[in-house]
């Protein structure tokens, strides 16, 4: 199983869960990304995640290798969602496990940064005023 | 000339219109290429905000183009 | 209800994650501490925390104060188990929601260092020589 | 003199042999009573890494103690 994916169903991060714990790793952080119903100041009615899936999947895939090199840390598994989202759906899931906290909350935070940074995903908000449009990263 | 396939992603869909074409051209490389392209752009989408990328892979600017490829123009990513 | 609390049974981390989610926060960040089967060492077969009680509720909720001042974050909840522990069990948790990540992965970091240095909890682990002891922070 | 009642919490219950002590003193601070105390103490645990606290307030070495008060020794927190 790849450990960077896309996802067009919801995310299951029950599951995406268990398969980043580790009996040998004290520590697990992970961050999840919602659809919120507002985003630089607009009111957002929903919004569609548009992604190059083959290239976003390597690229994806190149980050998590980088962070299992850059910190000591056991798993991690990051998904993210695309296609079209409602408010309150989960956009993206990052989980890593480690022994120690410290390279737990780094290693998250990077895939995380990372991810939406280098992993062509575009997002497409609609608002209540009936536009839509390509939302630039904040 | 070279027949290749041109994908454009997010706002760069906007930009042509487009976000599929196959396209036939003398370009060289995928630099040539954008510029030529940008003739039929709406607006002028700075290159240095962009990546490109041939069959699924990144590339940079000065790669070669040949007949067969698929080319693909990538603004900022929004993920997240 | 406290959002510093301490635990005499297992956490429920779903039921504290319901607590924390928030319509108009993109962002959530969680930490999770396990029992591992080996600290510093030592093949640890069970540990127990026990803590000043009223003391630690005391100061885990001005942890969370502090932290809801200095970040710009919606809501925190962190759960500190107490008592006999089995390896696998899960010793604390943290949670966070935010509007955006910088301050729910800095948060969430924030709490579970303060209250690992400042909240009156004290492990005590028995390992596969037989022998048992109270443990200092790493 | 005054009757507190002393807590002792994680190690300082073994370096005191009890965790829970009714005790008679004429110490007027938390530092006079710990100096009282250490006479009585397996080993010398410096107070520089001890948290003192009086019915349950962290308060600090120059605190002065009351008829009835619980004085609480804390070493370092091991939580997490």
């Amino acid at each position: 199983m790849k450990l960077f994916n896309l996802s067009e169903n919801k995310i299951n991060d029950k599951q995406l869960k268990e398969l980043v714990l580790d009996p040998n790793s004290g520590g697990f952080v992970c961050f999840e990304g919602w659809v919120r119903n507002n985003n630089q100041g607009k009111d957002v009615t929903k919004l569609a995640y548009e992604a190059y899936n083959k290239l976003a999947i390597k690229e994806g895939n190149v980050i998590i290798s980088e962070a299992m090199d850059k910190f000591t840390i056991k798993k991690a598994i990051c998904t993210h969602r695309i296609g079209l989202l409602e408010i309150g759906d989960m956009a993206v899931w990052v989980g890593v496990s480690a022994p120690h906290r410290d390279a737990a909350f780094k290693a998250c935070r990077f895939i995380l940064d990372e991810v939406k940074s280098r992993v062509p995903i575009y997002k497409n908000e609609s608002w209540t005023d009936g536009e839509s449009g390509w939302v630039e990263q904040e | 000339m070279i027949n290749i396939k041109i994908l454009f992603f997010g706002k760069l869909k906007d930009t042509w219109k487009t976000s599929k074409l196959n396209y036939q051209t003398s370009s060289k490389t995928t630099e040539d290429l954008y510029q030529e392209l940008l003739t039929k752009a709406i607006g002028e989408p700075h290159k240095d905000s962009i990546k490109v990328a041939i069959n699924d892979e990144f590339v940079n600017w000065s790669s070669p183009l040949n007949n067969g490829d698929t080319v693909a123009f990538l603004p900022p990513a929004s993920g997240g």
